[in-house]
């Protein structure tokens, strides 16, 4: 079959059959204004911001609704459909309160950005707006709602019917009365509503949580990888580097979905969306020393001196690793070299964050760690670890260890006391505050996944990559440089120059990720082989 | 409040003739209104229980329709047209003869009940301009004696 | 603009640097002759050179000279100010420090729960003021002296910039 | 007395005058450019009441100077950021020690030098301490983490160094008048008169040298028109992150640049403490009169003379810098390698010249 094109403002595209000209145009970068079609939703039709001329066809058409043929020749640029569009809008915003300087969205709104390219600037409508009665109402623990902002593109009732299934959007009444809610007396009852903040167009629906830290302008943002479960969902994160006095200093204010045809497609779920504020809250800052006479601040490099010795002094054998599925790759790789290979150490995986019967059959998973799967092909664990907290005394050995090092995880207190009683030294690695981390006798503060570039291993064996967002608090040092400057002061001979490189070696050493590198992995990141 | 025995019976009879509960809640919420004189609001959630579809969509279709009531409304029910036609030819100053008669506003009902005055969009029936509709007849090439004449008719 | 055509003389540089000098250097001793003459109690008729003796004697200032920054209020005597932060966008200098909070009136929706202004960073350029869509604030206090002795003391709070003593003086609300 | 008690006591007295005059320039700078634009000038500092046409003003500055904080940027060097200024102001001050401020002074017994040291080359030792000033700047400007004192520096560097190559040519032709590099050989010189009646000031032998001289000084002491280093009104300059007296210093530097640039002149081109016609035992006219006086009193005579002369060239730079307005900074470089070195060169040719011919 001849190559099956279409011509969009002139310049020619090949295009798939069967999909719509506004899909075609959006995949070969060719913006054409809308507002109801969403990629990932069926189509509605009834924004009427899409409009093109199609030549032969005497009328303008919606290129959401309208199919690609072979030869088709689109315009969306000329001065018909301008026009044309320009009047779409003209309607769309006669009942618009135009509360911009209130309004959350005001920065990332498609009413601002079309009013922009082909708006009219003067308002010609000499009429009473038609005022709708609620102004911001909650419509769930996460998801405002204010019907005066509505242009009833009807994106959210399409995501809570196709999506969800759950229904709990609708447009009630009729004609000019017509507005969104949920049902009287309902809420929103799924665990991905403020996905419908996203495709919102418009400020209608705003996120409880984001409303008033911050203005979206102020932010930048990172692609990444959300840390909330196995799935490993794509997410952007939206940070604000340079106003640390709103939202009370906290640098990373959201997440946001970012497009992922093989994880998350566009959506993330509330449980992974609101997790961000560990980045911020409750982080060890600096290394701790407990000794007699209560608990002293001390410099990393002083700490990880400590770490050596007490590292040096223990006997082989008698010193273990608890692992976290937190860790990325590079980190646990890192891990793995200086600690399993060289110093001998026992590594074991213990599993805090299993929450079974909460996973469902969209995006949430089981396992609430982001690289299980990672630690389990890097260490060569079975189906049985990671090991769960109540077997946990038992993994350790009959003889409880003399040193041992726990990277993140809260231990059981009954179990850490127990440790305790017997003489052990903990360690505690770690980005938060816990009551492990208050036991401890010395604390390594480590960096959170948003403040260094890496790796995870999502459940399927999908290897995505996420990128440095924020800078480093006080000391904290990614896990991989704590064991290249243990190595160091061991006399072992290892070089962790950097996440890309450890990535390599760990390509090269690792059967499962041969032939991966961290240029591979964008977009979309990439299979592992199987083991 | 609970679908009563009665509405139920109607209901699955509705039931057999359609093929989901989708395509029959028209007919069903028809059935309701006939039984309550209007759509209760707490009637929705049961009814949509009953046709087993979200309670949203009847509430979608309940207000969207005009013959739909969503609150009570009087034995007779007045559709006066306010569109073009009907305006054109003195529909308005018969809203505000009604209105008058009635002592009562577009939307309301009186107070004993009797009577409920709505204004809608068109009612098909240009050529008779103006037209109302009362209790499912309808009355064209209306004035305002005519109009004084069939409310004197009423009961 | 056209350069204007030096002549040989003009080009060389050194006589108008002394033609220069010596208009400077006539002032200097003009004004040095008649100010020691005064002192002596000669020439009371010729004056010297004279300024504003600013402290004691302060200067009208321009109707529209940009001062230091006030908040306007509503008739109820809250702040109009919705904290939308254009202000704070604009700012070249970054002085500008609002946090949002939700206002207690629906209709209104937002309200700075903190607004300051750092006016030791300030450089009054006025950029706050074209930006506001609120005609939130204004910069017709007209007052000029702000000095402080400490940081601190250069921050303008929300009741700073919303309470003034002499709010008579300012110029009247011209729109609502 | 010895001869380091006598060298003590000459500095003592050396350093009070300079530092004086530089603090007295400070106010007169201010006054003076006020009469100039019809002003008053600082007129506000006072104690008690009296005002004393605002010279309390040195007292305030410095008094603010000594107690204002001592700032160094978070990054910045500490050493080389406290050392700059003393280098500056010690390498202005250091010049001092070679210029003759007036004769030897028979006191009683003895005689009094009225210089620090006296060297066969002086003018070498000049000339090496105004190019170690580029130290002050430049670590000042390098060690404030800063980019405006960065561009100062730099800037104030590229013009020391482009303006000292002038600078010392121009000095070549008159080296090769006098014969000596010794600045008391060269006073003396200029006690001689040239054709009989004019005295042989440097100015007459070296006219062109003279003014490439004050031109390229003034250009060193980085003053208006060649205050690009510190632009006050855009960059700051090198001192951007310097606060406290050693600010202080660097301000007090440029006043010392000032009384340098001028005792330079008029040691090199104005005949140093020499008054014409003044001899050693009085007044020599030319016509024949003679006019006795005391070897003491011709000694006063020509120390008050050298005074009133660097006070002129003083006031000569303060009124150039109120007067000019700055140059850009290609023309300054155009200036100092296209014009001035071209012509300091011409001007030792032409010098050769005439002294072959002669």
């Amino acid at each position: 079959m001849d190559k099956f094109t279409v011509t969009i403002n002139g310049h020619t595209i090949e295009a798939k059959p069967g999909q719509s000209v506004l899909q075609t145009a959006l995949d070969n970068g060719i913006h054409i204004p809308h507002y109801c079609f969403h990629p990932g939703l069926p189509v509605a039709g009834n924004c009427r911001m899409c409009l093109v001329e199609i030549e032969g066809v005497p009328k303008l058409q919606i290129a959401c609704g309208t199919t690609v043929r072979d030869g088709m020749v689109v315009w969306s640029n000329n001065d018909r459909v301008r026009q044309a569009v320009r009047h779409v809008l003209e309607f769309l915003l006669i009942n618009h309160p135009v509360d911009c300087p209130v309004c959350d969205q005001a920065g990332e709104c498609g009413l601002q950005d079309y009013y922009m390219l082909v708006g009219r600037y003067d308002s010609r409508f000499a009429e009473n707006k038609v005022v709708k009665h609620k102004k911001a109402t909650p419509i769930g623990r996460w998801v405002m709602l204010d019907q005066e902002r509505c242009i009833l593109c009807s994106r959210c009732v399409r995501f809570t019917r196709e999506i969800t299934k759950t229904n709990e959007m609708a447009i009630f009444n009729r004609g000019d009365h017509a507005e969104i809610d949920v049902f009287p007396g309902g809420e929103l009852r799924n665990r991905y509503s403020a996905n419908i903040v996203d495709i919102c167009p418009v400020g209608a629906l705003t996120c409880r949580d984001f409303r008033f830290r911050c203005r979206v302008w102020y932010l930048k943002q990172a692609p990444s990888i959300c840390p909330g479960c196995a799935r490993g969902c794509n997410i952007a994160i939206h940070f604000n580097p340079e106003r640390p006095h709103h939202a009370g200093g906290r640098r990373v204010l959201r997440f946001k979905p970012r497009p992922n045809p093989h994880v998350n497609a566009f959506w993330l779920c509330d449980d992974g969306r609101y997790s961000y504020p560990f980045i911020d809250d409750h982080r060890l800052r600096f290394a701790a020393l407990r000794e007699e006479g209560g608990v002293r601040q001390l410099y990393l490099k002083d700490a990880l001196d400590r770490l050596a010795d007490w590292l040096r002094a223990s006997r082989s054998g008698r010193t273990a690793y608890l692992l976290s599925a937190d860790s990325s790759n590079e980190e646990l790789f890192a891990a793995r070299k200086l600690l399993r290979d060289a110093l001998g150490v026992r590594c074991l995986l213990p599993d805090t964050g299993l929450r079974t019967g909460d996973a469902d059959d969209f995006l949430i998973c089981e396992d609430k760690h982001p690289n299980t799967r990672g630690a389990r092909i890097l260490f060569g664990l079975g189906e049985n670890d990671p090991v769960a907290p109540d077997r946990l005394e038992a993994g350790l050995g009959a003889e409880l260890p003399e040193l041992l090092l726990v990277n993140r995880a809260d231990l059981p207190s009954p179990l850490r006391d127990k440790l305790l009683a017997a003489g052990t030294r903990l360690v505690f690695l770690g980005t938060n505050d816990n009551a492990t981390a208050a036991a401890a006798h010395l604390v390594v503060p480590l960096v959170v996944f948003a403040e260094q570039a890496g790796t995870f291993t999502n459940f399927e064996g999908r290897v995505q990559k996420f990128e440095l967002a924020v800078p480093p608090l006080g000391d904290a040092a990614p896990e991989w440089s704590v064991h290249q400057g243990l190595a160091e002061r061991l006399g072992i001979d290892l070089a962790f120059p950097g996440p890309a490189a450890i990535f390599r070696q760990l390509t090269a050493e690792v059967d499962a990720f041969r032939g991966l590198s961290h240029e591979s992995l964008t977009p979309h990141g990439a299979m592992i082989r199987h083991e | 409040m609970e679908l009563s025995d009665q509405l139920k019976q109607t209901l699955d009879a509705l039931k057999e003739q359609f093929p989901n509960g989708l395509s029959v809640l028209m007919p069903a919420l028809h059935a309701v209104q006939a039984a309550h004189n209007h759509i209760p609001a707490e009637l929705e959630q049961p009814l949509a229980a009953y046709l087993a579809i979200p309670a949203e969509i009847v509430h979608e279709v309940s207000t969207f329709y005009f013959m739909f009531n969503n609150r009570p409304v009087g034995r007779h029910h007045i559709y006066i047209c306010g569109n073009l036609s009907c305006w054109l030819r003195g529909a308005e100053t018969l809203r505000d003869h009604l209105a008058d008669r009635l002592g009562i506003q577009p939307g309301e009902t009186t107070a004993d009940g009797r009577i409920t005055l709505s204004v809608v969009e068109c009612l098909g029936m240009c050529d008779h301009a103006p037209v109302m509709l009362l209790d499912g007849e309808f009355h064209p090439d209306l004035t305002v004696e005519t109009v004084d004449r069939i409310l004197a008719g009423l009961s | 603009m056209a350069k204007p055509k030096l002549n040989l003389l003009e080009r060389l540089y050194l006589p108008e640097i002394l033609r220069g000098l010596l208009i400077t250097t006539r002032h200097h001793f003009a004004n040095l002759t008649v100010h020691i003459l005064h002192r002596v109690g000669l020439a009371k008729g010729k004056r010297g050179a004279v300024t504003f003796q600013y402290p004691e004697d302060p200067r009208p200032v321009a109707r529209r000279l940009r001062a230091r920054h006030r908040l306007m209020k509503r008739p109820d005597g809250s702040t109009r100010c919705v904290a939308c932060m254009m202000c704070e966008t604009i700012c070249p200098a970054h002085c500008i420090y609002i946090v949002a909070d939700e206002h207690p009136d629906p209709r209104i929706e937002k309200r700075p729960k903190s607004f300051d202004i750092d006016l030791g960073i300030c450089v009054m350029c006025g950029y706050c003021v074209e930006a506001c869509p609120e005609d939130a604030i204004r910069m017709d206090t007209y007052i000029t002296e702000t000095s402080s002795f400490t940081r601190e003391g250069m921050l303008l709070t929300l009741d700073d910039l919303m309470n003034h003593h002499n709010e008579d003086n300012f110029p009247k609300h011209t729109s609502s | 007395m010895s001869e380091i008690a006598h060298a003590l006591i000459v500095t003592g007295y050396i350093l009070s005058v300079v530092l004086t005059l530089a603090a007295l320039l400070t106010w007169m700078e201010r006054k003076q450019s006020a009469l100039m634009q019809d002003r008053i000038g600082a007129n506000r500092a006072s104690i008690l009441g009296f005002r004393a046409i605002g010279l309390f003003h040195i007292i305030a500055d410095s008094l603010k100077m000594f107690l204002k904080e001592d700032f160094v940027p978070a990054r910045g060097v500490r050493l080389f950021h406290t050392l700059a200024p003393f280098i500056s102001a010690f390498c202005a001050l250091a010049i001092f020690a070679c210029i003759p401020f007036g004769p030897s002074l028979p006191l009683g017994d003895t005689t009094v030098n009225l210089w620090i040291f006296d060297s066969d080359i002086s003018l070498l030792y000049v000339l090496a301490l105004g190019s170690l000033g580029i130290y002050g700047i430049f670590f000042a400007g390098w060690s404030s983490h800063n980019k405006f004192a960065y561009l100062g520096a730099m800037r104030g560097a590229a013009q020391m160094l482009s303006y000292e190559i002038a600078l010392g040519i121009s000095l070549i032709g008159l080296i090769m008048v006098y014969g000596s590099l010794s600045l008391n050989d060269i006073v003396h010189y200029q006690g001689r008169q040239l054709f009989g009646f004019l005295p042989a000031w440097g100015v007459f032998l070296q006219p062109l040298a003279c003014l490439i001289f004050l031109t390229a000084g003034i250009a060193e002491s980085k003053r208006n028109p060649f205050d690009m280093p510190e632009g006050e009104s855009e960059i700051i300059g090198y001192f951007t992150e310097y606060s406290s007296m050693k600010f202080g210093l660097f301000f007090l530097a440029d006043f010392i640049e000032v009384v340098v640039v001028a005792a330079l002149v008029t040691v090199l081109f104005f005949g140093g403490w020499q008054v014409p016609y003044l001899q050693a035992d009085g007044f020599q006219l030319p016509g024949g009169t003679h006019w006795e006086l005391a070897p003491l009193a011709v000694g006063l005579i020509q120390v008050g003379a050298f005074c009133a002369k660097l006070f002129f060239f003083c006031w000569l730079q303060l009124t150039i810098r109120w007067t000019l307005p700055r140059f850009r900074y290609d023309q300054l470089m155009r200036l100092g390698w296209q014009f001035l070195l071209p012509l300091s060169i011409a001007n030792i040719l032409v010098t050769g010249i005439i002294l072959v011919c002669r």
